[in-house]
């Protein structure tokens, strides 16, 4: 990928932007999660509504927040909620279309752990933990994940089941009651993947310009799939590219303080 | 009946060894200047329930007074983990502690009974997640009109709650607004409810009549602590000190460097010690 | 998508003939021009869920359109019993309804669990009460934790919701604010959620962020009715008329002269003539 | 009781006044529990704090809610709350110290119905139901009930249980998991009654002025027990009959419109 005047980490937030549209109710992880949704709303999806798990609807923050709490959402937002109601009326409620997360860990059918590297009782790593995921995996229409490839990130098996994918694949999810459609989309920094319709192991549809399929593998600790139809992925916009990094320079701006 | 008292004995009055206590913020209104005040009166064998423990509890941690914490997300949001906190779990540093893990979603519904003076809370949760399996305060529950399968987790109580707000008036209500988090709830679960606050008005009587208020008889003292949620942020006072946030990463890595970090900016400190921490993040109010 | 629709298009493609339907407001923003919009329209066999059906209610089942009553308190609040509803229990007149009574708390916790996508709500209630020997949907559920036994009701899930509110913006965003009830509830409750305002405004820029708001994405459609409350009030624009509730009393206790009010005040009337209702009530705005 | 400066009806409304405390968080029944909880706040208890079912929390109207949830129950309130969360926090979390009750028909136990006069399914009357009450009854910390005496509204037998309160006396709310006190006061226009300590059967401590005990027996429809010691209600003051009568003017002048 060098000589490509875009890193691989820009392509994979704006490819993850366009997968959004105007009408989406999404609930954001911290992170990419965040960088992707604000790139879609300050592109081709103005009207876009996003939510944070800290109360905050609708908003539209100048910068990227640091937290998820950052006092930019609650000033920009069209009201601000009480945590239970954002969890019981909005989320629980099925008002979510696209719960947007992000993964430490994730296998190919799009488990997610983000709570503990080796046993839960005694952690080689103790990780930060679930805190929305678990409800966003069930409770959102449909789940898109984002993550920079790795075999540390993207491993055969994960070690905690923090948030549902599809489970072991197939009907997993139904055979659970769960009845969303949980995850429908993969984007990375190599490729976009959907879920393949009756096994649901994640299978690439999309290699970012510049990718081939023995880099999507040797930065993936499963055995890859690739779709019949692999296509390449559109390079960024000059507009979209402007705009991340805009947003990403006003950010890091505003991080460090006055 | 509320009372009006200086930060160190709303403390050393409500808190005790031994105690089940919530320091809740979500983000916004985090009470740090109560929990450094905590650290100060040396209590242990805490029992620390947050949703978010972050910094503050990751300086409870590292200082030993924990012996559990009862939690869904333990990171530094943006940044990346709790290195003292990690210190505790993995290695037992300086004390082992007990993890009662949940997601948001259940806290939040935790609080909320606990507010609502219910034994459980029930939502539908934790469907294919792995915490119910090592969590043993996670079970399950039959409608009994549709059979579904709901989660259940039994109400939090906290023996006391800290919460950063506002304001009061004369009389003692208390205003929260911007981002309100579970404030009211764990302050309501709480059966001892001690706030801090930026500043004491007159009166609300000019306010939008339906802000989030907690009446002056849910309360048992407030404390007067301009700048006594920073390095977190106060709407419409200052704002949160982002810096501060990612300088912590580096202070808590090392054991000899958080050490020096909490005799210098907490043992050594008072609650006026915070009005100067603010003032430059006043900025834009 | 939420549309600006006029009221009789509102009310005659988001209701239908045996749906279940919730014209809500707590004494507060009772949306009575909906309602009699619905009168007009002549729907039939209709569920009509409420917690407090008063005068609106008892007209729409004075006029023959309910088939079931779902409610907790059906009275003319400070006024008397609802007299065209008690003819229709005691007598059949003009037809039978069925009846599920609640308690408020029941109902408030049910469109509560209806907001919150769960299948029922529960909570400690009914503790001696009769109302549940006569009501099957009152049911009994054990605390996995406590063994506590609490009470469970089904949620509420209208397949349209009915309320009446201060203002919409351009984008078709909803505020509601003073006694707000729980029309938030019911909207978020119901299949469909149809608001009547009182006016349109550019946006809601100025106004405080915790203030209770239905996203434009939540509502079906919006109507512009300039006193559509009345003779129910909306806070900052005209008080309620106490006098028209303790008129009803008089109109209601007599079939003919109820027939013949329904005919002047709502068959013969259109939605622009509650302004003039509401003309002298706006005095002390 | 003729000849006296009052009615008997403010002498009812004056003594229930006088059992609430400044500390107390009332529960407010419409009519005259209104009345009496507004009378107190007028009079000896101004920081008492009256919440209404309709949300509004520590009001102050000037002139009595015909409903509960009149605009002016808003504008004097310290805040207002949804519906639910104040059935969940204020009342279900055991914040409420006095609810306040009326009654159609009231048993010697303290039961209450609202409901029905005569048979559920076919109803001689029907009565506007619980609304609040049931768990007013249950959840309040203490109930304070008031009634103008009539054979028609004081029963041997009510017809339906609304309302909790003693049961069949005894220790019958313990036995139904209630741990609440239930009613421990009844004011009526003739007399004031306490739960005996054993039986929780409605007992006359004291008697308005000039009212005899076959007066009280004459209005009521079981066999009256009176304590060893009935006192004697001591009259309106002069402060407390301005008070009300003044209220109730501002109030009937208000209701009727401009």
């Amino acid at each position: 990928m060098s000589g490509a005047d875009f890193t691989p980490n820009e392509m994979m937030t704006i490819a993850a932007s366009r997968a959004l549209k105007n009408e989406d109710v999404c609930f954001v992880g911290i992170g990419a999660p965040s960088a992707a949704c604000n790139i879609a709303r300050l592109t081709h999806a103005p009207d876009i509504t996003l939510i944070y798990e800290s109360g905050t609807i609708g908003t539209a923050p100048d910068v990227l927040p640091l937290s998820i709490g950052d006092g930019e959402l609650c000033d920009t937002a069209l009201t601000t909620v009480p945590v239970p109601e954002m969890f019981r009326y909005w989320l629980q409620g099925g008002r979510i279309t696209i719960g947007f997360l992000g993964a430490a860990q994730l296998d190919r059918f799009g488990n997610i752990n983000t709570t503990v590297v080796g046993d839960y009782d005694h952690p080689k790593v103790r990780l930060p933990g679930g805190g929305g995921a678990p409800e966003i995996a069930s409770s959102s229409q449909e789940v898109f994940i984002t993550l920079a490839q790795s075999k540390r990130s993207m491993v055969e098996k994960i070690d905690f089941y923090t948030s549902f994918g599809h489970g072991e694949g197939g009907d997993h999810r139904q055979r659970l009651g769960i009845d969303t459609k949980g995850p429908t989309l993969l984007i990375t920094d190599m490729a976009i993947w959907k879920p393949d319709p009756e096994t649901k192991e994640f299978t690439v549809v999309s290699l970012h310009p510049g990718v081939t399929r023995d880099h999507v593998q040797e930065t993936c600790g499963w055995t890859v799939l690739f779709a019949d139809d692999v296509e390449e992925t559109p390079p960024p916009s000059a507009l979209e590219l402007a705009t991340l990094r805009d947003l990403k320079a006003r950010t890091e701006k505003a991080h460090k303080g006055a | 009946m509320v009372r009006f008292l200086p930060l160190s004995e709303a403390v050393a009055e409500n808190l005790n060894d031994g105690d089940s206590v919530a320091f809740e913020g979500f983000t916004h209104l985090i009470p740090t200047a109560a929990a450094h005040e905590a650290i100060r009166q040396e209590f242990s064998d805490l029992t620390l329930i947050r949703m978010t423990p972050d910094v503050v509890y990751d300086q409870m941690v590292g200082m030993g007074m924990a012996k559990k914490l009862v939690f869904s997300y333990a990171g530094n949001p943006g940044v990346g983990l709790l290195r003292r906190l990690r210190d505790a779990v993995e290695n037992g540093f300086p004390r082992p502690v007990e993890v009662e893990e949940h997601s948001h979603a259940a806290m939040a519904n935790a609080y909320e009974a606990g507010a609502a003076g219910l034994p459980c809370a029930v939502f539908r949760g934790y469907r294919g997640a792995e915490l119910a399996r090592v969590n043993p305060n996670i079970r399950r529950i039959a409608c009994p009109f549709t059979g579904e399968e709901l989660a259940a987790v039994p109400a939090l109580r906290p023996d006391v709650s800290f919460i950063h707000a506002q304001k009061a008036d004369l009389k003692g209500n208390v205003l929260i607004e911007g981002i309100v988090g579970v404030q009211k709830e764990a302050a309501l679960a709480a059966r001892r409810a001690v706030v801090t606050v930026e500043e004491v008005v007159d009166d609300f009587d000019d306010l939008h009549p339906n802000l989030c208020i907690l009446p002056h008889w849910t309360v048992s003292a407030i404390s007067v602590v301009p700048g006594g949620a920073h390095p977190s942020y106060t709407h419409g006072y200052y704002a949160r000190d982002n810096a501060a946030y990612l300088e912590w990463d580096g202070i808590a890595a090392d054991r000899d460097a958080f050490r020096a970090w909490m005799e210098e900016h907490v043992l050594q400190a008072v609650p006026e010690d915070f009005a100067r921490r603010v003032e430059t993040l006043r900025a834009d109010r």
